[in-house]
């Protein structure tokens, strides 16, 4: 294509073609002298448009509704739980050891803090080992050993009122290094 | 800038520019018009209104929680506080050095414990190294070995300093303590008085949706997936799974989204609240609530009536579950994690708007409601205002395929896992349904699969001896309209119904054809039947006396399963009007009533039916009450005498010759030619083509269906199965032109029909041929379902089982009662059922028809509640197949019929009794065997008592006692020395100390009140005794105590103990020789399939004294 | 208005609105774009039809509906001539068929198959099609009316000039996409796509519909037998439109609308798409109830009518009915009547390349002779089946059950 | 304004402005032309287009609309394909959460009303093409591209129509694909299928005709759902998009936008 451009010359040939001519007034010589508010305004629009849509899709990733295994559930009598054991009945369904103490049950998360890998419970040496890349911790939870930050996380547990069981809400978590675990829903007191 | 070269365009670009702006902007505006229309949900507004519920709650709860006392307190707790931290500035030296003690040995602590633990995590690795070595025989072993215990040791030194050092700072500690112990009281005691108002106000701001709050900014469109105050709750059950045409589909119930305290108490209606506190208070009462649960009952009952109290009343859909303790509720059998809501309610599981959720209006004016919605949107989508009034933008939806039960129809869901019992618990509504069912014989026309009872008989009597029984004329006016003659019977109406004869939808001309058609019809079914009939002759009765046999009739017991009257006086009104079955109990209406049996059948007949029912034919459900000659005479007679001659009066038309041959025509020309059909009905007689034409419209109508009729065995039920009815699609069901009409019934009452499937059934029972109104149809395609005549509440409850029946499944682990444990009870209870016990005796809680007709109380057949705790197994097995092995109660009319029971039905009705009666395993204590000492004292404990003023103590005759003399009735009491052939040893203690929770309102009095504060037991002899009164009996009693006053009196104030003495005593005195009620007098092997007991050899022969009780068999199924 | 409702009912019976539709058609070609007058040949031609159409509704009502409808149409397309190319008519024309519609709405028959959320489109697509096809015609008739004089169609008269892409093209490229983004959102707010219950195997509902753009086919249907209408005619719509550009060797009318050039072409076409095609699909989609019966615009679907199934095969017709004798057994003499009749329409061809088209035949030479000649005569078979249903319940030319060869 | 004027010379003159409009704006001839030249539209448009071809009244601009439509379409599709499982278990469950739960569930609204307006986009577009005769020598290539695009479209429209697996879906797609049986020669029911046979057995049966072929199945089942999932996401689609990659490149080189000749 060359860029020779032949200055527009609008010659009726016949009436009907005359009709046109009254759309093609525009000389291009009217509107660019000053700051284009109309046209300013209109990429304005469309890129607020072009954002609301863009939110929209990314609203879009995030579902109302989620189909993952319950984060709350019934856990049994506090008296399903021998003193001074981690409990590792609810780890393959709902992800929790139940630990009870003389005086409390919590509920601990069995994601480890450090990368997410879910750690043993070693009864003999008294501690959860991530295999992954050895962190370890204490019964309560408090991490001792390799690269963990921080102490494992301890989910919301109380007793249901109308039948005395304990529930466990996993939806709910409490940080140990947020000061969370005195929380009254972090563990129950027997 | 360079100058702008012109250049030519097709179209100005100012006026593009303007497009572009203009467009652009609306844009953005649809953008967020998208935005909008998928924030703005209706579900949403119901949690806000929840929301907005809660808050005012909590903010009454509040005011009450911060009473004046709290505010005393808190402030004279301020004021301690103050105190206390002025004490500590004053002693500030001392504590700040206590503290910076601690803080040194703080830090000394936690490097001894970082040493100790990396030490001991050196040690683990080396114990690993020194391992390997060895096993690999690595030439550093011994090393590795060495330095190993150095370590050990190192560790174990390091371990004594971490121990020191913590005893320390535990010092430390308590140092710094002392000094804090008073503030920390204090603060504690403060928390202490705040906590309720703290935790309200924590509960506050979970609720709180203020402007610019927390949860408010979280809830705005494109946030609203943070963390969501305002979200869809659902409930995922994978093994409750919705059948999607053969694909298990997990049901996803999102009910609580809208329906938000659907399992929280406290926000019941106000009727609910009222009927609730009731119950718990009278279950408080009656000391059913365990010690532990009492507190919190009452606390619960203090909330249901503060719901009473308060102005507004809590609506649907944020209503509480009105029956938490049985449903939805954590604690109750159908927790709500587990069952959901659309199992029960069905109804679109996914659904989170109204309408799609299949909700499903009772009435047309809930319809009108809900559908009642604001012009503004045209019908798109209610508004919020649309939603304040309640007006729920609903619209049928077709596409719903289980549409929730409409109220009035819930227990239908019950049927899907509960089909196979026959009393669902606390279900009465749908056991009185499905009983309902039974009566009217529904499953006779219509197949229903899986029904609980599969060998139900026909519900009609045997037709094959008719002409033995009644007459042409009878019969004639009988078949037309049954009503006429009896306004309570089952037997429906065929003939001369709505879509035949009445003006008002049939035009005059046709009407006048139907009536011809119809008399011809009837007189053909007449014909045939006693063309069929057996003619065999009965004995005649000798001669009877007719007051004599009303009073048979009246005692021995007719009335359970027989009415005899017509006439019942309206409750409401005060009038004589004619009855319905409705207004006798469903046991009542287990046989025909008597009124008019005279007018009906002869005296032979009479005669032979009532001393041997099973002469007539072998299915006949009327058991034999063992009437003598002269007794069956005297009833014959009085039976003759309730006539009802006016029933006989009404004209009958002659059938139309015409009719016969168009109708009989009609059937022949189905297989022959029209000429040859001609022809066939020439060469028959008259009475030919009434007898073809009887059988034919026989076969039309499915007489057979109900009745035994020669000719037509073996034929297919004649109606629409129902197995799966409730599943069955909206549009398969044929309104006709009745869709969303009105229209009104015989009795007056104007019903209703809207487009659900429940209440096409109701007005289909109701009326069953109101479909055809304005149809025109073939004489022969008209409807037929006949009219049982059933009042509004019949109709519904048969109709809430028809919708229940569905072809929903659930798993075989989840339905109801089909462990071998409860298939066992359930058939017993069958067996009740069948045998229509009820009618005389309470099983299970309910029954005893026969006492309306009794006046004194005191004659009314037992109650057999606690039968099973109460009755000796084969004493029960025995009585049952020949009652005549025992009279228990001589001075009782009513009479125990024999049923004729095999050894099989007796041994299933035992072993229900003893598993419904909790008497756990069948008895095995009759050896039991006291000792003389026990006796001697049961026997003074006896008399003082007075046991004896009622109970005879001397052997009788188990088979004809004589009836105690005394014209007290309340003072009847059975003779005790049958006691031992009969009741279970430990049950006798039982039932002397509280006869009364047993069975209220028993004869039998109360020697043993509770206590009320801690509910034991009382003893009315623990003061008495040292009265002058009874000093004669102290005198006797002493000696048996060795002397030992304090013993006697002791045992005196011991409830349980003189109970067992006094069980010791009547043991003593029993008779313990019986006649055994079959030949081979086999006892009842156990029923439970695990285990097969030898057969008890006959009583008598089995009580031997020096054997003692074998303990109860357990185990089985569901133990 | 109940007078009227009736009125469209009756009119819009397949029979009755497919041969309006197709009057219509010749109409609009005959005295709107070939300036043809009612004092003519052809003019008499359209009044004479009309009057048979009225002696014939003396006997069958609904002709009668027809001839008072066929002749309103007549005598306002007659009136209007040239002038119905003119935007001033084409917007009253516009105003009507809204206004019609928008009234219709409120009869609730109406708007419950018209507003049912997948008909929308439809509904559009009516407005859509004769919006275009007005427009199409009105440049044609404007650029013949330019060729008539002797001039050259508008289109020529700007063919050397070039316009920069940018920004002319791009622009208006970009608004078309925002305002069809616009159109498409507000769309989907307003309507909520069906869904009805999950699928079920065992049940199906009445009427089950094909999608909406092949109800043609499935309309078709009703006149043929699946092999032909589901698969035969299929295939040669497909194989028919991409022989277009090689039997058409008219050299005018080559990107310019025209209809004087064209009129061949054109009229054989717009029959094709807009008759039986579109109309079809329309028929379908509003006008087929439950067990395929028909229904008018305004009535209501109910699943209990009955509708007599008289029809009758040709060998029937002829054997028995006119010869008055049983059906023959071997099926090639039974059938020789359909046989010979469809060797007759098949002959036609050969027979009219040596007659009256000869002129064609010279001028196309054989190879696009006879494709176009058969594909034509193929898409006619479609009419003239549809009018031979009606007019003798005819079902089958030929029913050879033996091997499932039906026409 | 003169701020402004400021900072739109100073946005436009920026380095990153410029990496990524490399013309500027286009405010003269040269730069118009280098504006097309250099980016992306040039695989659309010429530099240069006749006056017809912008002109809204002759174009009614329907091929335009048909491709904005497929990529709204392909778009909307991909999206939809985050919540939508193609087995007979979950594709109805998983459509009405869509409705029920899904954010911007509306995705699916605008697919469905898409897909109806590109088919009648692409109808209206064959008529324009007709009308103006602009199928005629040097395009007949163009038109029959254009006609297998048609074709192409129905079948989109008609394999997505089973996806949600609703009573709509499922028996329109079984009259719509029960014509396939009455193929002659190759369809269960087709005349002259009967005489394929092998001895006395028939070659041509329910199990193994065209419409078997079709539908992978006897009726319509699991394995229709997941052959037309493959179909309308994969198949069509590709085959669309490179015949519509021929019908543009080959709209230029028959002579641009259609116009005289």
């Amino acid at each position: 294509m060359s860029d020779e451009i032949t200055p527009y010359q609008m010659v009726p040939k016949t009436p009907l073609a005359g009709s046109a001519a009254a759309d093609i007034r525009e000389q291009g010589e009217i509107t660019r002298r000053s700051f284009p508010v109309v046209l300013t305004a209109a990429w304005v629009a469309l890129a607020a448009a072009l954002g609301g849509m863009s939110a929209v899709l990314l609203r879009f990733l995030f579902p109302n509704v989620l189909f993952e295994p319950v984060q709350k559930f019934k856990a049994g009598l506090p008296s399903d739980y021998s003193v001074g054991e981690v409990d590792e009945r609810w780890k393959d369904k709902y992800g929790i050891w139940i630990v009870r103490t003389e005086e409390v049950v919590y509920a601990l998360i069995t994601v480890c803090t450090h990368l997410g890998c879910t750690p043993n419970w070693l009864p003999t040496q008294n501690k959860f080992k991530c295999p992954c890349h050895g962190s370890g911790y204490y019964k309560s939870g408090i991490n001792f050993e390799g690269p963990t930050p921080r102490p494992l996380e301890r989910a919301k547990i109380f007793i249901d009122i109308a039948d005395g069981q304990i529930v466990v809400d996993k939806s709910k978590q409490f940080h140990q290094e947020r000061g969370e675990w005195t929380d009254p829903e972090a563990f129950i007191k027997l | 800038m360079k100058p702008q070269e012109p250049i030519p365009h097709n179209y100005s670009i100012s006026r593009l520019n303007l497009i572009f702006a203009l467009s652009s902007l609306a844009l953005v505006a649809v953008t967020g018009l998208v935005v909008g229309y998928d924030y703005i949900r209706g579900w949403k507004w119901f949690q806000l209104e929840f929301m907005r519920m809660q808050r005012e709650r909590i903010v009454q709860e509040m005011q009450v929680a911060k009473s004046e006392e709290n505010t005393k307190q808190l402030a004279a707790l301020d004021e301690q506080e103050r105190k206390n931290s002025l004490e500590l500035a004053r002693h500030r030296d001392q504590y700040m050095t206590a503290q910076k003690a601690f803080d040194a040995l703080e830090g000394d602590h936690y490097r001894a414990d970082q040493d100790y633990r990396f030490a001991k995590a050196n040690l683990d690795a080396q114990r690993y190294i020194t391992e390997a070595s060895v096993v690999q025989h690595r030439a550093d072993a011994a090393q590795q070995q060495a330095e190993y215990e150095r370590q050990s040791a190192h560790l174990a030194d390091l371990q004594v300093r971490l121990q020191e050092v913590t005893r320390q700072r535990d010092a430390a500690k308590a140092n710094i303590d002392q000094w804090l112990k008073k503030i920390k009281d204090a603060e504690d005691k403060k928390k202490e008085l705040t906590a309720s108002v703290d935790l309200l106000s924590k509960q506050l701001t979970t609720v709180d949706m203020g402007r610019f709050s927390t949860n408010w900014i979280l809830s705005q469109p494109m946030l609203d997936f943070v963390n969501p105050v305002i979200k869809i709750d659902q409930v995922v059950l994978n093994d409750l799974s919705i059948d999607m045409n053969y694909m298990n589909v997990p049901r996803v119930d999102r009910c609580q989204t809208c329906h938000r305290a659907i399992d929280t108490p406290g926000w019941e209606s106000k009727a609910e609240a009222a009927r609730l506190s009731q119950e718990l208070q009278q279950k408080l009462d009656a000391y059913q609530i365990p010690q532990e649960k009492r507190a919190e009952t009452e606390e619960r009952i203090a909330q249901l009536k503060r719901i009473q109290d308060a102005p507004n009343d809590t609506l649907n859909p944020w209503r509480t579950h009105p029956k938490l303790d049985l449903y939805v509720g954590s604690a109750s059998v159908h927790p709500l994690l587990e069952y959901g809501c659309t199992v029960c309610h069905r109804g679109q599981d996914r659904a989170t708007e109204f309408g799609r959720a299949g909700h499903t209006p009772a009435s047309p004016r809930m319809e009108h409601r809900w559908a009642e919605r604001t012009p503004l949107t045209a019908g798109f989508f209610p508004l919020p205002s649309d939603f304040a009034q309640r007006h729920w933008g609903y619209e049928e939806n077709e596409f719903i395929e289980t549409p929730m039960y409409p109220r009035h129809y819930y227990e239908a869901g019950c049927i899907k896992c509960h089909s196979s019992q026959i009393a669902v618990d606390r279900g009465d509504d749908i056991t009185k349904a499905t009983q309902t069912v039974e009566l009217y014989g529904c499953y006779a026309c219509h197949k229903i699969n899986n029904w609980r009872f599969s060998d139900l008989r026909k519900p009609g009597p045997d037709l094959g001896g008719i002409a033995e029984k009644t007459t042409p004329e009878w019969a004639f006016r009988w078949i037309s309209e049954p009503h006429n003659f009896r306004s309570t019977t089952r037997m429906p109406s065929f003939f001369y119904q709505r879509n035949m004869i009445d003006p008002s939808v049939v035009p005059p001309q046709e009407r006048t054809h139907n009536i011809k058609l119809q008399d011809a019809e009837i007189h053909a079914i007449v014909s045939y039947l006693f063309d069929k009939s057996t003619h065999r002759v009965w004995q005649q009765p000798g001669a009877g006396d007719a007051g004599r046999g009303k009073q048979i009739v009246n005692s021995v017991g007719c009335m359970g399963c027989h009415i005899d009257t017509e006439q019942v006086k309206d409750e409401k009104s005060g009038q004589i009007r004619l009855a319905k079955r409705e207004d006798f109990p469903l046991e009542r209406n287990y046989g025909f009533n008597l009124t008019g049996v005279g007018t009906k059948t002869n005296s032979a007949w009479i005669y032979n039916w009532v001393k041997n029912p099973k002469s007539y034919y072998a299915e006949a459900p009327m058991p034999s009450l063992r009437l003598t000659d002269q007794e069956a005479s005297d009833v014959t007679a009085f039976l003759l005498t309730l006539q009802k001659p006016s029933f006989m009066k009404t004209a009958i038309r002659p059938p139309d010759r015409q009719a016969v041959h168009d109708l009989a025509k009609g059937y022949l020309i189905n297989t022959l030619s029209d000429r040859d059909a001609e022809s066939k009905l020439r060469s028959m007689s008259d009475h030919e083509q009434l007898v073809y034409l009887g059988q034919r419209s026989i076969e039309k109508y499915g007489c057979y269906s109900c009745h035994n009729i020669k000719g037509f065995e073996g034929l297919k039920p004649i109606g629409t199965e129902l197995t799966v009815e409730g599943s069955k699609a909206l549009h398969l069901f044929d309104f006709g032109f009745m869709n969303e009409e009105k229209w009104k019934n015989e009795d007056g009452v104007t019903e209703h029909v809207i487009h659900t499937v429940p209440s096409w059934v109701y007005n289909k029972l109701r009326n069953p041929r109101i479909y055809d109104d304005r149809r025109t149809k073939v004489y022969n395609d008209k409807l037929k379902m006949p009219n049982f005549h059933l009042t509004p509440e019949e109709a519904r409850r048969i109709a809430m089982v028809v919708v229940g029946l569905t072809k929903e499944k659930v798993a075989e682990n989840r339905m109801a009662g089909l462990d071998a444990h409860t298939r066992l009870i359930e058939e017993g209870r069958k067996r009740v059922s069948q045998h229509n016990c009820r009618a005389c005796h309470v099983v299970d809680g309910r029954g005893r028809a026969i006492a309306s007709t009794i006046a004194d109380a005191n004659f009314l057949p037992p109650d057999l509640s606690p039968e099973g705790a109460r009755a000796q197994s084969p004493f029960l097995f025995n009585f049952l197949k020949d009652p005549t092995v025992m009279k228990i109660r001589p001075w009782l009319g009513v009479r125990m019929p024999t049923f004729h029971f095999d050894d099989h039905e007796a041994n299933t009705l035992v072993t229900f009794f003893a598993e419904a009666g909790k008497g756990a395993q069948f008895d095995t204590t009759r050896g039991a065997n006291p000792s003389p000492a026990n006796v001697k004292i049961g026997q003074q404990v006896f008399t003082m008592l007075r046991c004896a003023q009622c109970h005879g103590t001397t052997p009788v005759n188990p088979e004809n006692p004589p009836t105690p003399n005394t014209a007290d009735s309340t003072s009847l009491a059975p003779n005790l020395t049958l006691a031992r052939l009969r009741l279970r040893h430990d049950w006798i203690s039982d039932w002397i100390r509280r006869p009364n929770e047993m069975i209220p309102g028993t004869r039998m009095p109360t020697n043993f009140p509770r206590d009320a504060a801690t509910g034991g037991f009382q003893s009315p002899l623990a003061l008495a005794i040292d009265t002058p009164q009874f000093a004669q009996y102290k005198s006797t009693l002493l000696p048996l105590f060795n002397g030992n006053e304090k013993e006697l009196k002791r045992t005196m104030s011991d409830a349980v103990a003189l109970t067992d003495y006094l069980r010791d005593y009547i043991w003593s005195i029993g008779i313990t020789q019986m006649r055994s009620a079959s030949p081979t007098g086999d006892a009842p092997a156990m029923a439970m399939p695990q285990q097969s007991l030898p057969p008890a050899t006959a009583p008598a022969a089995k009580s031997t004294r020096n054997q003692r009780a074998i303990p109860a068999v357990s185990g089985g199924a569901g133990r | 208005m109940t007078f009227i409702k009736d009125f469209v009912n009756v009119l819009s019976a397949g029979s009755i609105s497919f041969l309006l539709l197709t009057s219509i058609f010749a109409l609009i070609i005959f005295f709107n774009l070939m300036n043809g007058r009612i004092r003519s040949a052809g003019g008499f031609a359209f009044i004479g039809f009309g009057l048979l159409m009225f002696l014939a509704g003396i006997f069958v009502p609904p002709l009668l509906y027809l001839g008072v409808a066929y002749f309103l149409i007549l005598f306002v397309l007659a009136r209007l001539g040239g002038r119905l190319w003119d935007t001033k008519i084409g917007l009253w024309l516009f105003v009507f068929g809204a206004l019609a519609f928008g009234l219709s709405m409120l009869d609730p028959n109406f708007f419950l198959i018209a507003a049912k959320p997948d008909n929308v489109p439809i509904v559009a697509m009516i407005f859509l099609l004769g919006f275009f096809t007005w427009l199409a015609l009105r440049k044609a008739y404007l650029n013949d009316t330019q060729l008539v004089v002797g001039g050259i169609p508008w289109e020529k008269t700007e063919s050397d000039e070039k316009l920069f892409t940018w920004p002319d093209l791009v622009y208006t490229e970009m608004l078309c996409m925002i305002l069809l983004t616009i159109v498409m959102i507000v769309w989907s707010v307003v309507l909520r796509a069906p869904l009805e219950e999950a699928a079920n195997p065992t049940s199906s509902p009445n009427p089950a519909k094909a999608p909406w753009y092949f109800l043609g086919l499935q309309e078709m249907l009703v006149y043929f037998d699946p092999w032909l209408a589901g698969v035969v005619l299929p295939t040669l719509i497909i194989v028919g439109l991409m022989a277009i550009p090689y039997i058409d060797t008219n050299p005018r009318g080559n990107g310019y609308y025209s209809f004087r050039e064209r009129k061949w072409e054109i009229s054989v076409f717009l029959y094709g798409f807009l008759v039986l095609w579109s109309f079809l699909i329309i028929t379908g989609t509003f006008l087929r109830g439950p067990n395929w019966n028909f229904f008018g615009p305004y009535e209501y679907w109910d699943p209990n009518k009955l509708v007599p199934l008289v029809n009758v095969d040709l060998s029937e017709l002829m054997w028995v009915k006119v010869l008055g004798t049983s059906l023959p057994k071997l099926w090639i003499i039974r059938e020789i009547f359909g046989l010979a009749l469809i060797g007759a329409y098949l002959g036609l061809p050969p027979v009219m390349a040596v007659g009256p088209f000869r002129r064609f035949y010279m001028k196309m030479g054989a190879a696009r002779y006879y494709v176009g000649a058969y594909l034509f005569l193929i898409m006619m078979s479609l009419p003239i089946k549809m009018v031979l249903r009606w007019l003798f319940n005819l079902k089958y030319i030929l029913h050879i059950q033996e091997i499932f060869f039906n026409v | 304004m003169a701020n402004l004027r400021g900072l739109q010379e100073g946005i436009v003159n920026s380095q990153i402005w410029k990496s990524v409009f490399r013309v500027g704006i286009p405010n003269t001839n040269r730069k118009r032309v280098l504006a097309v030249l250099g980016s992306l539209i040039l695989h659309l448009h010429p530099v240069k287009v006749r006056r017809s071809g912008v002109r809204m009244s002759y174009t009614w601009c329907m091929g335009g609309t048909s491709f904005f439509l497929f990529l709204v379409e392909t778009v909307t599709g991909l999206l939809l394909m985050f919540y939508y499982r193609p087995t007979i278990e979950y594709a109805f469950t998983d459509i009405m959460d869509l409705r029920e739960q899904a954010p911007f569930g509306i995705m699916r609204e605008m697919h469905r009303w898409g897909a109806h307006a590109m088919v009648i986009a692409v109808w209206l577009h064959m008529f324009r093409v007709f009308m103006t005769g602009s199928y005629k020598p040097p395009r007949e290539f163009n038109w029959n591209v254009g006609v297998i695009l048609l074709v192409l479209t129905l079948l989109l429209s008609f394999t997505g129509y089973l996806l949600p697996w609703d009573q709509l879906a499922i028996w329109a797609i079984t009259v719509g694909s029960s014509m396939a049986r009455a193929s002659p020669g190759a369809g269960n029911e087709g005349p002259m299928s009967g005489l394929v046979k092998l001895g006395d057995i028939r070659l041509i049966h329910a199990g193994d005709d065209a419409r078997f072929a079709l539908i992978g199945g006897r009726s319509i089942g699991a394995a229709t759902l997941l052959r037309f999932y493959v179909l309308h996401c994969v198949v069509i689609p590709l085959a669309a998009g490179f015949l519509m990659a021929i019908h543009f490149w080959r709209v230029r080189k028959d002579g641009g936008i259609s116009g005289p000749l």
